[in-house]
């Protein structure tokens, strides 16, 4: 369920610091931020029926994902041939 | 309201009593119809065709109909002008015919804008125009308000086929290569991204465009080696084929990581949780070719513009008849089915 | 996409499945909570590649698909006023009631549209004064905010000609009811990233300990599906019962006190019908005393209405993962994404439709 | 009310701004609408002919497209179905060719009871093998509640024409004999009739039929001397004489007395304040004939069932280019327009 | 059909026309006031075969043409609200108000239909009950009738969704104005056979008598026509005036009092402006106390509109018979059916339209 | 104005007296005969807007008619030759 899309925040409406404009790769739609006031111009959020819920912590994404490509198999996929 | 009078009579459980949305969205509901309605009216029995070849004397004449009720009626990248009349050069082209004429009928609603109706004409002239097929004859039709949707415009045409050449639906062979002629599912989500109910904002722009030249290059290179030819619109290359590989009784995979779209193509693919396969296009083409002709018709493509993106994605099997299967990222397999009904964003 | 385009890296998942291959020394049975990885497990060929061993279970995380048929004869018969504009998201619109889907309804003239956000919705009462809006708002956790939002909004406008008809669900009391069924054979979970998100993890903490059994917070991509797996898996060989996060790119363990907080505001806590399941105790949501103007249900009066299942379909216990679609004796004939007989069959994220649209063969013998 | 937007802004005086109904209707707005948006947008000049003709090789076809909106959609006489199947056929004899296949292009409404579809299906398949001529292609579009009435039909023809054949509107001559193949204003009368929100009862039948081969027969007896031939369809016989003439450069001039209305319609004529020469007709034509071929045509045509009641009603003349007169019943003329806009009953 | 194709006999035509030339020894100006006889004279050319010294002048009888700017306003005002359904009949649609017709406001969406009868009008209301029905109420005393019983069957079904915008208008105040007109050249009328189907001849009688003019109530065919017009003649070369009655088989002195008493229940005379004449005294009629609720003019309250008439357009000379529309410098030019500066180019009875549809030519010089 | 056509009342409502069926020609239409309570079934009436506003009298018809092909210049027309 819960179809949820990593954006970026490219716009933040001047009156309504609720209204962000989220951009997927080209494609943007108004976002409602009520429910990230954390989130700044730039930041990733993960959209969900036009409301961001939740901010992407860059940091955290950077370090987990080093974690996973270093689990012992990983590595191996990636230099494997192809089946 | 009367248009709600019906409900009042108990409310039949099964839904196949009346026409739904969904039966004109290029799957299996419309399949239905065509085969337990349509069809059998007429009397016939048919595998589905772009286009019907009919013989006078020794002239092959290929003559193909659709309707265009697209909305909104300007999207990125066409209209519903250019549209109408691309529409129809490619389902001749697809039968590899040589588009001569083209008719075109307007429905349209009391009290359009004429403004309008002049934007679309001088659309549907350039189109015609820029493709090298004449508008010669049409017709027009005022309903009053409410009895369409602003414009609906019907274009057939007809064009001639040159002895021998005859790619069919139902000549897919095993061990024919599918080759896409450019990136899918874009016509579809420009569409989509226009309608300001969505809200979405991008610069997708739909490939709206005639292919006959390209298929004329195609069949020049390679001529009968050519299979089979579609155009894969409303249900997009899901349905396109499935509808070869019934008609044809052999199974296609397809190779989900060869198949070409674009950034923000996907990107509102994800957003709308819907499947580029399900998608419409309307300037591309599925070809099923011969494999020893596949790169030299594959080459030849991507000579012309509209085919320089063109690639191979998958390959025809003789699996079980009508079975599409797709080769997924993470290297499994699963079946690709038609689209059901109307495709609905998935939101939730 | 960031954050989704190197999710799906497939050298990395060959790898994933390798590791989790060489982890996995006794078989396991798994549950994905959410129809959203449902959907990405079927539609990638997932579960088709993992380790003999591992088997997915496929949860109730399909909002559309445990809606109960009650509700949904209830939006039938509201869509079917001449005066109510129904909106929802597209997939409910395919859900059969008793005597029809809202798609039905619509080619019968009545006023269905599908929006995009729940405030688009709002937008439409407030164009259209003269008609009553009535938003259908399904969805678990993840989705329940973005509703109260637009109830807020409402309320802010003063709009009359705007409510709501809600079947919120909420994904810890399902797990529970899961795990105390007799039948259960669920050694783990998934747990439904998005709905984390909003709510943090802090409630699986004490079901991971009373049960015992692994809860892994998880994304919706393969590369996350797989890592979460392999996640549960190790908990298991290890013999842990954690609430571990797989999903720390979105998830953190309090969760978004914001929309918590809008959510507070606006619902509180219900038992619930689940479709296919039962009623399972303060398992959902209804609209707070202060809101109760927006409460469609009594705005047009929809009684309890005569509900009737189709006798065939086992989709509660495909719900609660103790039986896979291929059993049941209607899916693929009588039952299709055409013809759906149950909710499952309905969403492309429903157990059954998945199967299905995966050319998943049936197990029953011909007869 | 969203459809009522449009009114806040500034509403224009002169109503040339957007399409109206009776735009549509056949008549002088229709021809306006042609000349002024259509056919310049199309880049095209021309003469209003009910088919081209596009030449493939040495073969001549005849090629020709309708849209049929008709409500209600069943009625005395005949369907939607049917109705689009002849009047296309007939468009298509008009220019001396004989149709070979037709397209069929269904645009529903969302919730049309698949019974109608049906129906209306069964319909066409009867009225196409009635005539010889098959359907052998076709298209479906759905769109959602509203967007159209219910089912409209829009099918093309093909047909191919014998060398030196060329009756054509631009080819009336002065002396030529107006011959009008069987009475007039039944079609319309009927649908008007068959409206229950004007409360008519009445036996009036749609003449629905196809014709081409009461053309075949009357080009078989005369050949070239068949000049001109129309099937007076929206804007009735008046509208038809008035394009021949203009497009011809030509006068007629027309017997009222000896045109053929049968008594029921003349009736419902008189009620409803319409004059029979501009309703629709959908099984007759009007030919212009040489003088000296006009009686053994005559007698052609009356020996076919379709042409029974054929007659002669006037006589082209060297007056005025475009200019078509009536000789009264008393003895005076008066000048025949076309429709100027929709026939709106006149009851007050 | 019976009474109407023996009054079509083109061999009696010719006998009634040789009798009339034997009859004429002088020039006569003879008016037809009702525009259906106008509509006879012109479709049938009669006009043209007439005596040299008989004219036939056309009178304000087309009851579209004489409806007030003022009043084609208001109802295109009324019938642009989302709420109305505007009945009426068809040639009243085509009728340029200021700012267009009801047919522009249909084509912008408003819901205007034609109603073969003021009671489908009625039955329209008792159908949509949800929405306003204005039936647009034109006519002489012939239509009246039929309006004042749409007006009483509304009032007896309690019909609070019915209303009638009233622009009646009566005939002999009109020929008393024509005649009163100090440019006046008619010698004679032809009173309309429908008119005093309803109200009878007695109210031409003073009128024959003070002004010293014949009267003849005349039917609608050639022959009706014809033969009204060779009474007129007779009485005009004999010095009588007298008020003679042509159309016997249809029309009675005292008329028909049923439907004069149930005019005379719903309306009241009142001083009514005649679109191109002016205000005429008591020529009107307008709804009585006791049925002002069904007044669509205090319904929706259009107050006085800003009216313009077309500065060109020489209507009222028309209407009044002192100018032919060939005279008129805008006839055939800027103003033709398809783009009618003045009512009376809209109807088929208009006398411009009947003249355009003839094909007379214009005999302004070309400057 | 004020077109009107005859046609004879070839049934009246049972349960109604003031609603008929009036025939033209084979044409019918439903007319409100409130205005003609004289009119029997098989009488011609006038027929305006869905109301009959005067019963044909037949006798008058007959008559005038007779007059009207007296007058001295018809029977010539009738009989003379056509221009
Ligand atoms: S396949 Fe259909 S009938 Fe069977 S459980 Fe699933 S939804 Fe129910
Ligand atoms: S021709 Fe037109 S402008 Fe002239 S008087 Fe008649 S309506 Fe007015
Ligand atoms: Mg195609
Ligand atoms: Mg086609
Ligand atoms: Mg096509
Ligand atoms: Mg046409
Ligand atoms: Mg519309
Ligand atoms: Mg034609
Ligand atoms: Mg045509
Ligand atoms: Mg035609
Ligand atoms: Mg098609
Ligand atoms: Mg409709």
């Amino acid at each position: 369920m819960c179809l949820g899309v990593p954006g970026r925040i490219v716009a933040i409406d001047a009156d309504d610091p609720w209204l962000g404009t989220v951009d997927f790769d080209g494609v943007r739609r108004p976002v409602c931020l009520a429910y990230t006031p954390e989130a700044r111009l730039g930041d990733h959020v993960i959209v969900h029926v036009g409301f961001a819920i939740s901010r992407v912590d860059e940091e955290e994404a950077a370090r987990t994902f080093a974690v996973l490509r270093a689990i012992p198999g990983a590595l191996a996929g990636e230099l494997g041939p192809e089946r | 309201m009367s248009t709600l009078d019906a409900l009042t009579c108990p409310v039949p459980h099964n839904e196949t009593e009346r026409v739904l949305l969904g039966h004109g969205s290029g799957g299996q509901l419309m399949a239905e119809l065509l085969r337990d309605v349509i069809t059998p009216a007429l009397g016939g029995s048919g595998v589905l065709e772009d286009a019907a070849v009919v013989s006078v004397g020794s002239t092959q004449i290929v003559f193909s109909t659709d309707g265009f009720v697209v909305t909104p009626r300007f999207f990125p990248g066409g209209d519903i002008g250019s549209l109408a009349v691309n529409g129809t050069i490619n389902d001749i082209a697809m039968r590899g015919a040589d588009p001569v004429a083209l008719s075109l009928a307007y429905l349209l609603e009391e009290g359009l804008p004429v403004a309008e109706l002049r934007r679309i004409t001088t659309s549907v002239a350039a189109a015609a125009g820029a493709a090298g097929v004449p508008v010669v004859t049409g017709d027009t039709k005022v309903v009053e308000r409410g009895g369409v949707d602003g414009v609906y415009v019907t274009t057939t045409g007809i064009g001639v086929r040159a002895p021998g050449v005859d790619p069919s639906a139902t000549r897919c062979r095993p061990g024919d290569v599918v080759l896409v002629s450019g990136p899918i599912a874009a016509h579809g989500m420009a569409v989509l991204s226009a309608r300001e109910d969505l809200g979405f904002d991008s610069g997708i722009r739909s490939d709206s465009r005639p292919l006959h030249r390209l298929v004329c290059t195609m069949l020049h290179t390679a001529g009968a080696a050519v299979h089979a030819l579609r155009d894969p619109t409303r249900g997009g290359v899901a349905s396109a084929l499935n509808e070869l590989a019934e008609a044809s009784g052999v199974s296609v995979e397809l190779d989900e990581t060869a198949l070409p779209v674009a950034r923000q193509v996907a990107a509102a693919c994800e957003i709308l949780g819907v499947d580029p396969l399900h998608v419409a296009n309307e300037g591309c083409l599925i070809a099923m070719v011969a494999p020893e002709s596949a790169d030299r018709v594959l080459a030849a493509m991507r000579r012309r513009p509209e085919g320089a993106a063109a690639c191979a994605v998958g390959r025809v099997g003789d699996g079980p008849a009508g079975r599409v299967t797709v080769r997924t990222l993470v290297g499994s397999t699963r079946v690709l089915d038609m689209l059901v009904g109307e495709q609905l964003p998935r939101i939730c | 996409m960031k954050y989704l385009d190197e999710y799906r890296d497939p050298a990395l998942a060959r790898g994933l499945l390798a590791e989790l291959t060489a982890t996995a020394t006794r078989p396991w049975a798994i549950m994905e909570v959410c129809g959203g990885q449902t959907h990405t497990l079927v539609r990638q060929g997932i579960d088709e590649l993992l380790p003999a061993g591992i088997r997915m279970i496929h949860g109730p995380g399909c909002p559309v698909c445990v809606t109960p048929l009650a509700t949904v004869d209830k939006a039938v018969a509201i869509a079917a006023r001449p005066d109510v504009v129904l909106a929802s998201y597209g997939d409910m619109l395919r859900v059969p009631g008793t005597t029809g889907d809202l798609l039905g309804v619509r080619a019968r003239g009545g006023d269905v549209r599908v929006v995009y956000t729940p405030l688009d919705a709002v937008r439409v009462a407030e164009r259209e004064p003269g008609r009553q809006v009535v938003f259908f708002a399904v969805g678990f956790e993840t989705t329940a905010p973005a509703n109260a939002m637009a109830v807020l909004r409402a309320d802010e406008l003063g709009l009359d000609n705007f409510s709501v008809l809600v079947s919120h669900v909420l994904v810890p009391p399902a797990i529970t009811a899961v795990l105390d069924a007799p039948d259960n054979r669920v050694q783990a979970f998934l747990a439904a990233g998005h709905v984390c998100a909003v709510m943090g993890f802090t409630e699986y903490e004490p079901i991971a300990e009373r049960y015992h059994v692994p809860v892994v917070v998880t994304g919706f991509e393969p590369l996350d599906l797989l890592e979460g797996i392999l996640m549960a898996t190790r908990q298991l060989e290890e013999g842990r019962a954690e609430v571990e996060n797989q999903y720390v790119r979105a998830v953190s363990r309090t969760g978004n006190t914001a929309a918590q907080s809008a959510m507070r505001r606006v619902f509180r806590l219900t038992d619930r019908d689940w479709r296919g399941i039962g009623t399972i105790p303060t398992s959902g949501l209804a609209l707070t005393e202060r809101f109760a103007a927006f409460d469609a249900e009594t705005r047009f009066a929809v009684g309890d209405l005569d509900t009737r299942e189709d006798p065939d379909c086992v989709a509660g216990a495909v719900l609660r993962g103790v039986r896979l679609p291929t059993s049941c004796p209607a899916y693929g004939t009588r039952c299709t994404p055409r013809t759906p007989l149950g909710a499952p069959m309905v969403s492309t994220e429903g157990t059954c439709a998945a199967f299905y649209q995966a050319g998943r063969k049936s197990t029953v013998e011909e007869r």
